[in-house]
């Protein structure tokens, strides 16, 4: 059968397969062990889990390994994928096509998030409940969330896959089997997420508070397990991520001469290794809490809610560092190619987006002002939370110094960067207010922090993303995406997301609450939340055109020979779509990385004299 | 340069990746036994779970002995002592599966309490379940560098398995060396 | 283990000895000198130490040749 | 240099007239409580900030865009410069000082909405999933509105029976989640200061009605707030009007309705005497032994139709013996 050589379609039998064979195992287990056979739950999670490896193993992203458990040799790389689109639908080890595999993937999430947005925006259209279920609107807006969530995780995976090795010079990661496990695993972890759906669904919203968290449906057994297992791919790819940057760069690379997307790269690697095992735990925890009944968030069973919300957010907040920072960079990375200058103060901004993840390691319990935690804890956080705001400062002083006295020009990719810029500074600008404890004691819980925090992930992620597949498409396809549409898209998206965000913070700060599926008519928001349901709409339109101009360009977009946009960086020195090894051989580093405007200058020698030559 | 020279040129590169990547993976999980610590202080303070003494310090005993003979195999690879290597791996095996035996096999039994029994019992299971899982999978890892050492995979020159494998098993005996003094010495005994 | 068979091996069974005596004063304190709980964290940080240093190598990270020696 | 002053110009009248427009349009809700001073005030201080950076980064961009951007056929690249250090710290230290004075303030107005008054009078405030419950325990009232007198500080003592709540008057900003736990009460000051009718709303997701788990907050003169507390403290005579009194002072008629509809529980109309299947199959008939145990031990007896583990399993230790009765005997009631 053709179709079962996609190691996809391999994946989803074996999973399903799988996931029977768990179910059965857990009963049998449970019947040979004299409990009650049959318990939902039990069966459920060890059916998830079995299933979870089976694709692993259906999809082919554990042979090497088990081959090189029973003492076989395998190389890294095992000749040339098969060519065409088939390639990427089963388990390949090439960077760049793991790279497409998340980006495609990425936007495929990114529009069931935000379909399920739309869903119950418009259910908020006005107050009392129109169409929705109180049950079915928590469970969307918890699943809105998380999604997204995964959706960014997988478009910051794109970026740095598909770029960082470009930009160093290297042919790989530096690990090509782990890269590829730790794309596939978010498969099923996305299978999971979206069953939720299916199976009662969870009222607890993405963050899984307990005690509410303990007491909701099955679905929430799902939830925890599809996030731990994206969560386990962004840890696996960011160790990968630092050691390649680490140990493959091109001669004559030193860390302060690296591409400056790289440096958020790895600062968000820092972040994404270490913290994201806490929400595992955290997640975890609970999970286990259900199953055997122990008592870690149970108050009745010498318990601490709080316990858990430390936990959570010791991860959950540098996560929006993990979601900006690759975003920043692309921002630091583009400005000086469309101003045609230098980046100003290099060092400030690479330094800067260190500073950045590591502050963010200090500041979570800024989540938990008002959640009843330690009282001593709330000033020393406060100070440690309003410093991120000085790394940030300095990124955007920087980039106003690398525009001004340019010679700009303003294509797509350069809309969206500046676009990227305005929103980031307004989302970064009304972070303080919720930094400092006694306006928080207002803010927090608000619509004003949903506005806050949508303006700092399209600032920080959605529109450099953007700007970024608009920029890198002719690298990956050898043709351009369409220049009119992609203004249309910008112009659709840019004043209707105002409006939305504008409109959320207001009511927010006018008591409307987030997360409620209904809101009180007395409050005389209906008005507002018609303009913002409107506003929805208008985005979503821009956005569809942005996904019929991907599918038009692919095939027939114009066609883009060599060096697009005059870049000095490496990837751009060969042809597209880059060659299955990326660089014939190492380039060598003979200048900056962005030094435009400075006559005769080049950042890489692409033919360096070799030392045995 | 020849063919053989260019291999180990490449393969000494890998394993400075390897290296790394093995170290940063270590710096990961640590942030779960990290949190763990952090749990049982936070649900605990100055308590400890009630359990049995001379228990916990046999099974400290036998993890400490076993990496012992952990480092002792990978010093006998890398000096060419492929019997030594052998019995030095086999040794630390039948140790951590000792270990195994005495934490799951008599103290989950002989504690007086159950993973459902307020927080002790929470904190007690979930820390050395977690831990137990980690020596589980290091036993695994010891026996497939035990059947590929039999059939003479490894040399003095090549054998980052076995490197990798001592590594992690050091590894889960340091966490051991926070969470033994965590549930069995620090603080007074929990009514 | 820039050093001969012999003295690795002698190196190891030092370790061991340091190790099983601090283990064995870890549990003498906690059980004749309880309110001395810092000296316990203490030793554990010492423990981990020895362990990472002489059983686990970190140094080998850090050297930019690769190769077992 | 000539760039330099038309920008400088420039941002100045952009930030006073973002701040202005900022001002003139209603941003928070009525100021109702002494607490709230401090917060708007702050607030305020953090609009002005806002406008000014906003504005400072934005004017730049947009003179860049309009006077620096490529005319057409001309070719070349920008000036070439790298950076400037000076620059670099000046733009390091300054926010880093704003930030810092920021905080400061923020420290100082946190104080401020803390400042306890001995004489302030004590209220526990019980979260439950959906509804809270007022306890004045130095009136023995028990209430399901929040009355409170004017211009005198309430000692809020928040705790919840279930899951994680959190109370929230929009008009007196301040707000402190409700956590379960018996060593998990949290305290929150407020001392209002407009009479007023308003409403506590539940700011933590709580699970399926979180959005309607709200209740009245009533401001009142305080000499009408002592002739409620009068009021309140006779009792009614007859248990059915005493238990109906109850089922809403402990949030019973938050999940089920006396009207025949359903909610998340099932209605009390007509449900004394009916015949109901269970979910293990059998049938009972609905008396007062039934309901009994449907309040003391809920998941003993679940009606087909409906999930256990939902309702609270400790209004055995909540409500007194007299006030179960009394629960029973409204419910017999509503036919």
């Amino acid at each position: 059968m053709k179709i079962l050589k996609l190691g996809i379609i391999r994946g989803v039998i074996a999973q399903i397969v799988g996931t029977a064979a768990g179910v059965g195992l857990v009963t049998g287990l449970r019947a040979l062990m004299g409990l009650p056979a049959w318990a939902a739950e039990p069966a459920a999670v060890g059916g998830a889990l079995i299933g979870i490896i089976c694709f692993l193993a259906g999809v082919g992203a554990l042979t090497d390994w088990w081959k090189w458990a029973l003492g076989e040799e395998v190389e890294d790389h095992h000749g040339p994928d098969p060519r065409g689109w088939e390639r990427y639908f089963g388990v390949s080890v090439d960077h760049k096509v793991i790279g497409i595999q998340y980006g495609v993937t990425s936007v495929a999430l990114l529009l069931v998030a935000g379909s399920f947005a739309l869903t119950f925006r418009t259910e908020l259209v006005a107050s009392g409940i129109q169409f929705l279920s109180p049950a079915l609107y928590n469970t969307l807006m918890g699943l809105h969330g998380i999604v997204m969530i995964a959706a960014i995780l997988l478009g910051v995976g794109a970026m740095s896959n598909y770029l960082v090795p470009l930009m160093i010079g290297a042919r790989d990661m530096a690990f090509p089997r782990l890269n590829a496990f730790a794309y596939w695993v978010n498969v099923p972890g996305a299978v999971l997420v979206v069953s939720t759906l299916f199976l009662g669904g969870f009222d607890t919203g993405w963050t899984g508070y307990p005690p509410l968290s303990a007491r909701a449906p099955l679905a929430m057994q799902m939830f925890f397990l599809g996030v731990y297992v994206v969560g386990l791919s962004s840890i696996l790819g960011s160790l990968n991520i630092i050691v390649t940057t680490l140990r493959m760069r091109a001669p004559g690379m030193n860390m302060f001469r690296m591409p400056i997307f790289v440096w958020a790269s790895f600062a968000t690697a820092l972040i994404g290794l270490t913290a994201t095992q806490l929400i595992g735990l955290s997640f975890q925890m609970v999970m286990i809490q259900r199953l055997f009944g122990m008592g870690f968030f149970d108050p009745e069973k010498g318990g601490n809610v709080i316990l858990f919300q430390h936990l959570f957010w010791f991860y959950s907040h540098p996560a929006v560092y993990v979601f900006i920072l690759p975003g920043l960079g692309i921002v630091s990375e583009l400005l000086p190619v469309f101003a045609r200058k230098p980046l100003f103060g290099y060092k400030w901004i690479a330094m800067s987006s260190l500073a950045i993840a590591l502050v963010g390691f200090l500041v979570w319990a800024h989540h938990m002002f008002t959640a009843g935690m330690e009282e001593y804890l709330r000033v020393p956080f406060m100070y440690a939370t309003l410093l991120v705001a000085v790394p940030t400062g300095v990124k955007f002083f920087s980039w106003v110094g690398t525009i001004w006295r340019g010679k700009l020009e303003f294509p797509t990719p350069m809309l969206f960067t500046l676009g990227a810029v305005v929103v980031f500074l307004f989302g970064g600008l009304t972070g303080p207010p919720n930094g400092t404890v006694a306006t928080d004691l207002h803010l927090h819980d608000t619509y004003w922090v949903v506005g806050h925090f949508h303006n700092t992930m399209f600032g920080g992620f959605v529109y450099p993303f953007f700007a970024s597949i608009y920029y890198w498409f002719p690298k990956i396809t050898g043709r351009k995406l369409d220049e009119r549409l992609g203004k249309i898209h910008f112009w659709l998206m840019t004043p209707a997301f105002w409006v939305m965000t504008f409109g959320m913070m207001w009511i927010g700060l006018l008591g409307m609450r987030r997360r409620i599926a209904d809101y009180d008519p007395a409050q005389g928001f209906d008005g507002v939340h018609l303009v913002l349901t409107i506003a929805a709409f208008v985005l979503a339109t821009s956005i569809l055109v942005f996904v019929i101009n991907l599918i038009f360009s692919v095939k027939g977009g114009e066609a883009a020979e060599g060096n697009v946009w005059r870049s000095r960086s490496p990837e751009w020195q060969i042809a597209s779509p880059a060659p299955e090894h990326n660089y014939d051989r190492p380039f060598k580093v003979v200048g900056e990385p962005y030094d435009y405007g400075l006559p005769g200058s080049t950042y890489v020698d692409m033919n360096p004299a070799m030392a045995g030559d | 340069m020849s063919a053989d020279t260019a291999h180990m040129t490449d393969y000494k590169f890998k394993l400075s990746n390897n290296r790394l990547g093995l170290w940063l993976f270590i710096l990961s999980d640590s942030f779960v036994f990290g949190g763990l610590l952090v749990t049982r202080y936070y649900l605990l303070g100055g308590h400890r779970p009630e359990l049995d003494q001379m228990l916990g310090l046999i099974v400290t005993s036998v993890l400490l002995v076993s990496s012992f003979f952990m480092n002792r195999a990978e010093t006998a690879i890398a000096h060419g002592d492929r019997q030594n290597f052998i019995v030095s791996t086999a040794i630390t095996m039948i140790l951590g599966i000792g270990f195994l035996v005495g934490v799951i096999g008599f103290e989950w039994r002989t504690a007086p309490f159950g993973p459902s029994d307020g927080a002790a019992g929470s904190v007690f299971y979930m820390m050395t379940g977690m831990h137990a899982f980690h020596v589980l999978t290091g036993v695994l890892f010891l026996f497939v560098v035990l059947r590929n050492g039999l059939r003479g995979r490894y040399s003095a020159e090549r054998h980052w398995a076995v490197e990798a494998c001592a590594n992690y098993w050091h590894f889960v005996d340091v966490v051991w060396i926070f969470f033994y003094p965590a549930l069995y010495l620090l603080g007074t005994p929990a009514g | 283990m820039d050093k001969n068979k012999g003295a690795a091996y002698t190196q190891g069974l030092i370790t061991l000895v340091v190790l099983a005596v601090l283990t064995g004063a870890e549990y003498g304190i906690a059980v004749a000198l309880p309110s001395l709980w810092v000296a316990l964290i203490v030793i554990a940080l010492i423990k981990a130490a020895i362990v990472i240093q002489f059983f686990m190598h970190i140094a080998r990270v850090f050297r930019e040749e690769g190769g077992h020696s | 240099m000539k760039h330099f002053i038309v920008v400088g110009v420039l941002v100045i009248i952009v930030a006073a007239l973002v701040s202005m427009g900022l001002g003139s349009i209603q941003l928070m809700p009525t100021q109702a409580s002494a607490q709230a001073v401090p917060i708007d005030n702050l607030f305020g201080m953090h609009v002005k900030v806002i406008s000014f950076l906003f504005s400072l980064i934005v004017v730049f961009l947009v003179y860049s865009i309009v006077v620096f951007r490529r005319k057409k056929g001309e070719e070349g690249d920008g000036d070439h410069f790298e950076g400037h250090t000076g620059l670099e710290i000046a733009w390091t230290i300054a926010p880093l000082a704003t930030v810092l004075y920021f905080s400061y303030l923020g420290a100082q107005a946190l104080a401020e909405t803390r400042r306890a008054d001995p004489q302030a009078m004590q209220v526990n405030v019980i979260g439950s999933q959906w509804s809270w419950r007022f306890e004045y325990p130095e009136l023995g009232i028990v209430s399901d509105e929040l009355r409170l007198p004017a211009n005198r500080q309430v000692l809020l003592k928040l705790s919840s029976i279930d899951v994680i709540h959190s109370f929230w008057v929009p008009e007196f900003r301040v707000k402190q989640d409700a956590l379960p736990g018996a060593n998990m009460v949290k305290e929150l000051r407020i001392t209002p200061t407009l009479i007023g009718d308003y409403k506590v709303r539940c700011a933590e997701l709580c699970g399926l009605q979180h959005a309607y788990m709200e209740s009245p907050v009533i401001v009142m003169e305080p000499a009408g707030f002592d002739a409620w507390v009068i009021r309140q403290t006779a009792l009614p005579t007859d248990p059915v009007d005493r238990g109906a009194l109850w089922a809403k002072q402990f949030g019973c008629v938050a999940c089920h309705s006396t009207d025949g509809a359903t909610i998340v529980g099932p209605t009390w109309q007509g449900l004394s005497g009916k015949q109901e299947t269970l979910t293990d199959g059998t049938t009972v008939t609905v008396d007062a032994d039934f309901l009994h145990t449907a309040i003391v031990s809920p998941d003993a007896q679940v009606p087909q139709g409906f999930a256990p583990g939902i309702m609270p399993k400790n209004f055995g230790d909540t409500l007194s013996a007299e006030q179960i009765n009394d629960i029973i005997a409204y419910i017999e009631s509503l036919k």
